[in-house]
């Protein structure tokens, strides 16, 4: 794949990365669990590692672990910790650490923003001094993955203190202030390879065109979230270039279930049908993105994807077929910037719905405090996805029956059934006739189970931007720049 | 002599909205000698202070110049380049604005004020100007010359502005002075010694000065040469002797038979009996008051103290003083407009609340009050139209085209254009502005008018009108009047009443036929003589006085203790008037004079006035003890 | 000396003849306008008709997204009929319709509020000065205390509480900027205050409301006029950046503020002269204001210039 | 005089007080449950009555209310609920920057801006005054973020003269810094300049139809110095006025500015304070904001009364 490519290309050492992300603030942190943003998740990268790390094909390999393996139907996971990783202070690495840092995703008190994805752990334990296992409730053979995810990364025994971050990570931490930036120094003592680079400096530009302008006049090597338009500007402009993968991350419209008009399933098959999901990718996206069909899942999650069903067009007289069926003429839908080329969708979308004689009133909303107060609790709102390492995570994240995050509050019970059952199913045949089953009733439902009330038009790409001079990044679909994983990996060709 | 200045042919007009002109000086010429006085005198309106601009090659904004020269040395001054217009201000012509008050910025000390022409054409370095300044202030009988530049505008008191403004036109010692009325705002007294300093400094460096006035007697004292205006035409012109004792114009006649004589007792008419009542119209019992606020029942700075005045319905209250002596104070407390520390004002009889935001809207309209400075008193955003149809429409309630018709009417009765009201104040001149000011408190139909010298930029017939109007209006309505002024022969005139302040302190009071007669206080004295007369050489002759020269070269002090006239009194006590409140004693019924003397030792003192040489010693010109 | 003075002067001067006939009305006070001030009137008016009628003559819809390239140049052609006159925005609309079509929030909700902000920062802000002590006192600390707050903060908070609409957009511009009106406001009428005329009005028994409109605004009127041709930008701006913040104009509608913050970064992504997407509205901006203040400035000139007219240097 | 500025002083103390009742108050009206949105998704009841009790957010308004103005006199602003840094380290150096830019902005564009408004005065009505004119109403009008914008486009990426983001960190050299922090400097100069430009204009032409300055032009004074001495010194408290809220404005309302150049103040600390419901981080915010102001004003009020010699040696 393209990271061992990357890594085969023998990089140079030295030199200093400046990397700007979207977003930071006050509440930027260098405790893991409560990560929830891409400059926090680089900033764990850089500082941190896992006990496995995910591929560039979202397979996994073994990080603090030396091995990891599982017992014949995956209920019980097994971690052998490597012998020579030392945290930043000089203390040595034992499974002490790892159940510490475990533990701070469990109960009452826990704030952890992942707990959820290891729910079904039912303890870990310790072995001996370098291994530990995880017992499940039941099978799931997705815990490697999960645990590849930024949230579970290992920090020292007892730590509270989070203004420094004492971890094994390639870098150490060289200053950290929330909403200006955080500088790493390369890590000597690492227990692998290591870091190319000398220094890292991660900071954030909020406006995308000043990031941009950053990018293009040479004051920073990479940048997060590059605008679609841009990328003629930026593929235009020389030393610097685009770094766009293809992902599962999506956005789309939540039609709630529980009330008016969501609950009616024909008002959402027409507002399905007016989706322009082609125009949506090419004009909104410019290409830098997937047709999506309602279905959380697309091929980026590879064999789980159902590929067989049939995507639905632009079809005007389907839609307005089915919202003459619902009877429902005018609705108002919230909505907030939450990833970019939403609005525009929706005004797609407005403008559509005006053709079938529909009235879509868009109510523009505030990001601030848009998912405590619009999102799930208004009826039309709009949601934006990154993508999961998986997609039972994913649709057990957003589809499960008592998902805390449930977008439109659908309840399909067999659905929750064959969400826990598929766990435990090894052969792939079975396996795929499963997830097809549930992804059919997510996008379109059958007659008796509507579908789950999210209209999703289109997946999109994670789109970068970086220095010519920058290499080494690899095309992991799961976060930007190649799912943080660039920190240790990347190398300046000028150093 | 040569002619340092000629104006030839002067032409100055405005133009109305649709740009039709209106002339307001239609051709006027005249020659200004050097060493030479030239006394432009005229009615008000008839363009002396724009013709006295125009020697600067300088019209306000509004007015043009559509033809005519005035040369300086020979050079038409309005037809220079700016820049040697700008050098010849302030250098070789100085101005003394009408308006003293207004006139002065209210931000800049008065010693940068005063000096800065002449440091700022080069003539002088400040050194040298400050050092001519303080001479001036010396001169002018200004209190504490030696830091009276130090302090602002707002720190001295109307009149003495007025004498700063001489000293900011004489310290350059320009060729020409252009005076426009300079002497308006003074009283008597000081206006001798302001005349005596314009006469030396033009006598000393040769100047020649063109002095704008309405009053003849003062032309008399200073000038050689008279030109006599009406409505922006030359009337008459000559010498002074010659215009004085034989006018030939119909006008200048006019003007002189307007001239009110010195004032002596009987000349007050009496009053119609038909308002007449015994009972007081406004009553003003033991008040004080002050400035700064009140602090334990007492103003920080008191002004008025202990102050009994009655005015009876229909009836006219004379009220004569000094500049500074507390004449506006007075009635501004009995406007409301300052409320009294202590005392109580009874109108018809009942209590008024001391401050105006008290009184009821009847009572407000009963009492008006005219103000003094009349520059300051109308809104220079209304028009004159607004300014006068507002009080009607407030406290009548009539609008719309009754109300122009009102305002109309009330512009006729001060002798003004009916088209003025769709004039702003800064399109009036000075006596024309201290008009509407009066008409305003006239359309509100007072019960008392509070007047505060609203004569004193009228020219004679003008003026007399306008207290024959004010008479016709007492007959009419039974109005009653306080009347301020320092010019004693109209208060001799109009006034039943006389109340003489000093200081803040009643000194005389009682009908006008007793308080100009004999037995005086003697301040009342000093008051009466310095009234200058219309006959050339009375100012030489009143100086040769010493009683004069001993009297006026003081200032006014307001003091606690004992009799406020004692450092200016030529038959003041030593250790008895100078810590003793004097007591008051009552020669006729209703007249009062306090003082410590007899009855006898005041009529013996007016006897021989010139043996009275007590107090003389302390009374050298420079006197310290004045600040 | 002409006849007809001779004759004035013998006459009583009571009954002077020339100036008797009352004219039929008082003659107006007319402004007289300058170039730059008539081309104000022309560029105002030319908004004020296209906030009236901006929507029938657009060439297109404000919310219709023509099937094509986002930030197209000026005169590019449109594959369904038609012409990008002045260019189309991100989501593949006319500018030109926007703009239009925007005039009528612009210029409409800018005014108003601007207006509302007026009374109620003048009103206030010289009934303190004219009032004095404690109603000053009051009047002045709460009007700092919401002066203190960023702007853009006190917008969110009462929008972000109150709910989005245009009557509330409007309210919260005009409180927010009432606020700077009343402190100028204010210290005009301090220095008016002291002036006779004042207290002759309130010698008169006038009411506070008569004093603060006839006696002492038109006094400040010359640099308060200037100020509110400045701030009818700043509301412009505002209510772009609450827009921003999704709380200000609800889209399709548009607003030239918003529509140049959009598009701003077409001057980045936008190739050849699409690169101009803001600039159109920020001119319809930039004209709207500038033409105001230009009325603005000829109608101080009147109150301000003649004398300064006749300074040498 | 003294007794005057200490009035003022003490006057900035109860607006400092008022403030901080509207600031606590408005903090709380935001609505959404403060724990709610804090804890977000993953709150529990417990969870969220955890945080309440651990907030004091269960207690009286009014009790909350003055421990928060108790530890706020005590110099204890609290710790941020987010990130858990006190809220004294995140701010100071933030404010540091704010005073630092705002200060550079105020040192040239008050002199440039009042001396552009007096030679705009200075010839009413001339080319001059239109060019002056036109110009700061072209800026004016030109929204900041677009000038913001613009200029980053133009001088850092066109040009490449100038770093598209402001550097200011410790370890950056003078010139760095100066070529850092030139665009929002000249950004902020440009916003700030154009209204104290017309308003000094305004200011100067209002008071010249007064008798005094007829009076200055009879006495053959100079264009400069009528302008300069006699019209600007009665003119004063107003502009004073208008700087002291345009200078506010520089430390609290250029979050456009700190956003597109990556300046790192406090406007954009307390927006963010808003987005994440960071209450404490919110009031302490707003709190320096009011202080500033209130100096500022104190400083207008007294440098209008320094000017003006009434109210200077009152009668
Ligand atoms: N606002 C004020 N504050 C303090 N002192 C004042 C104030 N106004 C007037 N004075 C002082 O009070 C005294 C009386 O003033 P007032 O105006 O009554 O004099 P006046 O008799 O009317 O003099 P003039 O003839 O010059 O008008 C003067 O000494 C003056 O300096
Ligand atoms: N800007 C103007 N526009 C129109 N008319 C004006 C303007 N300024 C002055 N006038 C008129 O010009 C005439 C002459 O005014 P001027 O001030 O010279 O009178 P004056 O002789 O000095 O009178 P006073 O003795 O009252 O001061 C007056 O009738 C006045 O109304
Ligand atoms: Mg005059
Ligand atoms: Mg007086």
């Amino acid at each position: 794949s393209t990271a061992q490519e990357a890594l085969a290309a023998t990089p140079k050492k030295g030199g200093r990365v400046k990397f700007a992300s979207d977003l930071h603030g006050p509440s930027d942190t260098l405790d893991p669990g409560l990560n929830t943003s891409t400059i926090d998740y680089t900033r764990g990268r850089s500082f941190y590692n896992s006990l496995c790390q995910i591929n560039d094909d979202l397979s996994t390999r073994p990080e603090l672990a030396e091995e990891f393996s599982a017992n014949s139907d995956n209920s019980e996971w097994t971690f052998k910790l490597r012998k020579d990783v030392k945290f930043h202070d000089g203390s040595p690495l034992t499974a002490d650490d790892v159940i510490f840092s475990m533990s701070r995703h469990y109960g009452e008190k826990s704030t952890s923003t992942a707990k959820t994805l290891v729910a079904d752990v039912k303890e870990w334990k310790k072995v001996d001094s370098h291994t530990v296992k995880a017992i499940m409730q039941g099978p799931n053979a997705d815990l490697p993955v999960i645990l590849g995810t930024p949230q579970f990364k290992i920090i020292k025994d007892g730590t509270t203190d989070f203004q420094t971050a004492n971890g094994t990570g390639p870098f150490t931490l060289k200053e950290f202030s929330p909403g200006v930036r955080s500088i790493g120094v390369r890590n000597a003592h690492y227990w692998r390879e290591g870091a190319n680079v000398e220094e890292i400096e991660i900071t954030a530009i909020t406006d995308k065109v000043a990031r941009t302008s950053a990018l293009l006049s040479g004051d920073i090597d990479l940048m997060q979230a590059l605008d679609p338009k841009a990328i003629r500007k930026v593929e235009s402009t020389d030393g610097v270039g685009v770094w766009s993968v293809a992902s599962g991350a999506y956005f789309g419209i939540c039609a709630m279930t529980n009330t008016a008009p969501g609950n009616n399933p024909d008002f959402v098959k027409a507002l399905q049908y007016i989706q322009r999901r082609k125009k949506i990718v090419k004009s909104v996206l410019k290409g830098q993105g997937t047709v999506g069909n309602d279905n959380p899942i697309n091929i980026a999650y590879g064999a789980d994807y159902c590929a067989g069903m049939v995507v639905k067009e632009h079809d005007l007289d389907k839609a307005k077929f089915h919202l003459k069926k619902s009877g429902i003429t005018a609705a108002e839908l919230n909505v907030a910037e939450v990833a970019p080329g939403l609005t525009d969708t929706c005004l797609l979308a407005q403008r559509e719905a005006q053709k079938i004689g529909l009235d879509l009133q868009i109510k523009k909303v505030p990001n601030d405090g848009y998912w405590g107060a619009v999102w799930m609790k208004t009826p039309l709102n709009v949601v934006s996805w990154n993508m999961r390492p998986s997609a039972n995570v994913m649709m057990n994240l957003a589809f499960a029956p008592d998902a805390t995050w449930n977008d439109t509050l659908w309840k399909n019970e067999r659905f929750g059934k064959l969400l826990v059952e598929v766990r435990g199913v090894t052969d792939a045949s079975k396996r795929a006739e499963m997830y097809c089953e549930m992804q059919k009733m997510i996008s379109e439902g059958t007659d008796e189970f509507p579908g789950s009330g999210m209209i999703i038009p289109a997946h999109r790409n994670y789109v970068d931007g970086k220095s010519d001079k920058v290499e080494g990044i690899s095309r992991m679909p799961l976060g930007s720049l190649g799912g943080y994983e660039w920190p240790e990996f990347c190398w300046r060709t000028d150093a | 002599m040569s002619d340092l200045f000629e104006i030839d042919n002067l032409q100055i007009q405005a133009r109305k909205e649709d740009g039709t002109p209106i002339p307001i000086v239609k051709g006027v010429s005249f020659n200004v000698k050097a060493g030479e006085v030239v006394a432009l005198i005229g009615e008000s309106g008839s363009g002396k202070s724009t013709i006295s601009m125009a020697t600067m090659a300088y019209c306000r904004p509004g007015l043009e110049f559509p033809g005519g020269e005035v040369r300086l040395h020979g050079k038409d001054v309005l037809s220079m380049d700016p820049q040697d217009q700008r050098k010849l201000r302030g250098n070789n012509v100085a101005y003394l604005a009408q308006s003293a008050a207004a006139t002065f910025n209210p931000a800049i000390t008065i010693g940068e004020q005063v000096t800065e022409a002449a440091v700022l054409h080069g003539t002088m370095t400040q050194e040298e100007a400050d050092k001519r300044a303080v001479e001036l202030y010396h001169a002018l009988e200004l209190p504490d010359p030696d830091r009276l530049g130090r302090r602002y505008p707002h720190q001295v008191s109307g009149g003495q502005l007025q004498r700063l403004m001489a000293a900011m036109a004489l310290v350059s010692g320009p060729d020409l002075l252009v005076l426009d009325e300079p002497t308006t705002a003074l009283d008597v007294t000081t206006q001798i010694e302001v005349l005596k300093a314009f006469k030396k400094v033009i006598r000393d460096e040769g100047s020649a000065a063109i002095y704008v006035t309405h009053d003849l007697a003062v032309v008399a004292q200073v000038a050689d040469h008279i030109v006599v205006l009406y409505s922006g035409e030359i009337q008459e012109q000559g010498p002074t002797e010659k215009i004085i004792t034989n006018p030939t114009h119909p006008y200048t006649k006019r003007l002189m038979a307007a001239v009110k004589p010195t004032p002596v007792a009987g000349m007050g008419e009496l009053v119609d009996d038909a308002f007449d009542r015994d009972e007081a119209n406004v009553e003003v019992r033991n008040m004080t008051a002050g400035y700064g606020g009140i602090v334990n029942g007492k103003p920080v700075i008191t002004v008025l103290r202990d102050i009994n005045v009655k005015i009876k319905n229909s009836h006219v209250v004379g009220v004569i003083g000094e500049s500074g002596c507390g004449k506006s104070t007075l009635a501004r407390v009995i406007a409301g407009l300052l409320p009294a520390a202590k005392g109580e004002i009874y109108l018809d009889g009942t209590k008024l609340e001391a401050d105006l935001k008290n009184r009821s809207k009847e009572e407000l309209q009963k009492v008006q009050f005219v103000y003094q400075m009349a520059d300051t008193a109308l809104n220079p955003r209304q028009l004159i139209g607004d300014i006068l149809g507002r009080p009607i429409e407030f406290y009548q309630g009539i609008k719309g085209s009754q109300r122009r018709e009102e305002v109309a009417n009330l512009l006729r009765m001060v002798e003004l254009p009916v088209e003025f009201e769709s004039r702003y104040p800064s399109e009036l001149s000075g006596g024309q502005k201290q008009r509407v000011n009066m008409a305003r408190a006239l359309a509100a139909k007072p019960e008392i008018m509070l007047c505060d010298e609203v004569t004193s930029a009228l020219d004679s017939i003008v003026s007399s009108n306008v207290i024959k109007l004010l008479q016709k209006l007492r007959d009419q309505t039974g109005v009653s009047f306080v009347f301020i002024s320092h010019d004693l022969s109209t208060v001799g005139s109009f006034a039943d009443e006389i109340v003489v302040l000093y200081a803040g302190r009643v000194v005389e009071q009682g009908p006008v036929d007793e308080v100009l007669a004999p037995p005086y206080h003697p301040y009342t004295r000093l008051l009466i003589s310095s009234v200058p007369e219309l006959r050339v050489g009375w100012l030489e002759d009143t100086m040769q006085k010493r009683e004069m020269a001993v009297g006026i070269a003081r200032g006014v002090e307001i003091t606690e203790r004992g009799c406020p006239f004692y450092n200016r009194c030529p038959i003041a006590i030593d250790d008895v008037c100078d810590v003793e409140i004097p007591p008051t004693i009552e020669p006729h019924k209703d007249h009062f004079i306090t003082c410590h003397r007899s009855m006898e030792d005041i009529e013996a003192a007016e006897a021989a006035p010139q043996q009275i040489l007590h107090g003389f010693e302390k009374a050298a010109p420079d006197n310290e003890k004045v600040a | 000396m002409t006849d007809m003075t001779q004759n004035e002067i013998q006459d009583d001067a009571q009954e002077k003849t020339i100036y008797d006939e009352l004219p039929d009305a008082p003659p107006k006070k007319t402004l007289k306008l300058s170039w730059t001030g008539k081309l104000g009137v022309i560029v105002v008016a030319f908004w004020a008709l296209m906030a009236l009628i901006g929507p029938w003559v657009a060439p297109f819809d404000q919310a219709e997204i023509l099937d094509m390239d986002s930030y197209l140049p000026p005169g590019a052609e449109i594959d369904g009929g038609g012409t990008h006159w002045l260019g189309s925005d991100n989501n593949e609309r006319d500018t030109l319709s926007r703009i239009l079509w925007g005039a009528r929030m612009t210029v409409g909700i800018s005014f108003v509020a601007t207006l509302l902000a007026y009374l109620l920062g003048v009103t206030a802000g010289i009934a303190a000065a004219v009032k004095k002590g404690w109603t000053d006192m009051i009047l002045s600390r709460i009007n700092d205390a919401i002066l203190s707050l960023p702007t853009i903060m006190l917008g969110l908070l009462i929008v972000v509480a109150l709910g989005s609409s245009i009557p509330i957009l409007i309210g919260t511009a005009a409180v927010i900027y009432a606020s700077s009106v009343f402190r100028i406001a204010r210290a005009y009428g301090q220095e008016i205050m002291v002036m006779d005329y004042v207290e002759s009005a309130q010698a008169r028994g006038e009411t506070i409301w008569w004093i603060i409109f006839r006696e002492v605004l038109p006094n400040a009127a010359m640099p308060l006029a200037t100020d509110f041709g400045l701030r009818l930008v700043f509301v412009v701006l505002f209510i772009s950046s609450l827009s921003f913040l999704g709380l200000g104009i609800q889209p399709p509608n548009a607003d030239w503020g918003s529509m140049v913050r959009e598009s701003l970064e077409a001057m980045q992504f936008a190739e050849g002269m699409g690169a101009w997407a803001p600039i159109w509205p920020a001119l319809a901006i930039a004209s709207f204001t500038i033409a105001i203040n230009l009325i603005v400035d000829d109608i101080s000139a009147k109150s301000g210039g003649d004398l300064a007219k006749k300074m040498i240097s | 005089m003294q007794r005057m500025v200490f009035q003022r002083i003490l006057i900035g103390f109860v607006t400092l007080w008022v403030v901080s009742v509207l600031v606590f108050l408005m903090t709380n009206a935001l609505p959404g449950d403060v724990a709610q949105i804090v804890l977000g998704q993953s709150a529990t009841p417990e969870s969220l009555a955890a945080y309440r009790a651990e907030r004091g957010l269960d207690q009286p308004l009014l009790f909350q209310y003055f421990s928060w103005l108790g530890n706020m006199l005590t110099g204890d602003l609290g710790v941020s609920k987010a990130g858990g840094a006190t809220i004294s380290s995140l701010i100071s150096g933030r404010l540091g920057n704010t005073m630092f830019l705002a200060a550079l902005v105020a040192l040239i564009s008050v002199p440039l801006s009042v001396a552009l408004g007096l030679l705009a005065a200075m010839y009413p009505g001339t080319w001059i005054d239109r060019t002056l004119t036109f110009g700061t109403l072209a800026l004016i009008s030109v929204p900041d973020f677009f000038i913001a914008t613009f200029s980053v486009l133009f001088l850092a990426v066109y040009l490449g003269w100038l770093p598209a983001i402001a550097n200011v960190a410790p370890e950056n050299t003078f010139w760095e810094m100066a070529r850092g922090i030139a665009m929002p400097l000249i950004v902020l100069v440009i916003v700030v300049a154009a209204q104290m430009i017309r308003m000094t204009r305004a200011g100067i032409l209002n008071v010249m139809n007064s008798p005094y300055i007829e009076m200055a032009i009879l006495k053959g004074v100079r264009r400069k110095r009528i302008i300069l001495r006699h019209a600007f010194f009665n003119t004063i408290g107003p502009i004073v006025n208008v700087i002291a809220l345009n200078l506010a404005y520089l430390v609290s309302g250029v979050v456009i500015v700190e956003t597109i150049f990556s300046y790192p103040g406090l406007a954009k600390l307390m927006i963010d304070g808003v987005q994440t419901r960071d209450l404490p981080l919110v009031q302490a915010c707003a709190m320096i904001f009011c202080g500033t102001y209130v100096i500022l004003i104190i400083l207008a009020d007294v440098a209008a009364i320094l000017a003006n010699p009434r109210l200077r040696n009152p009668k």
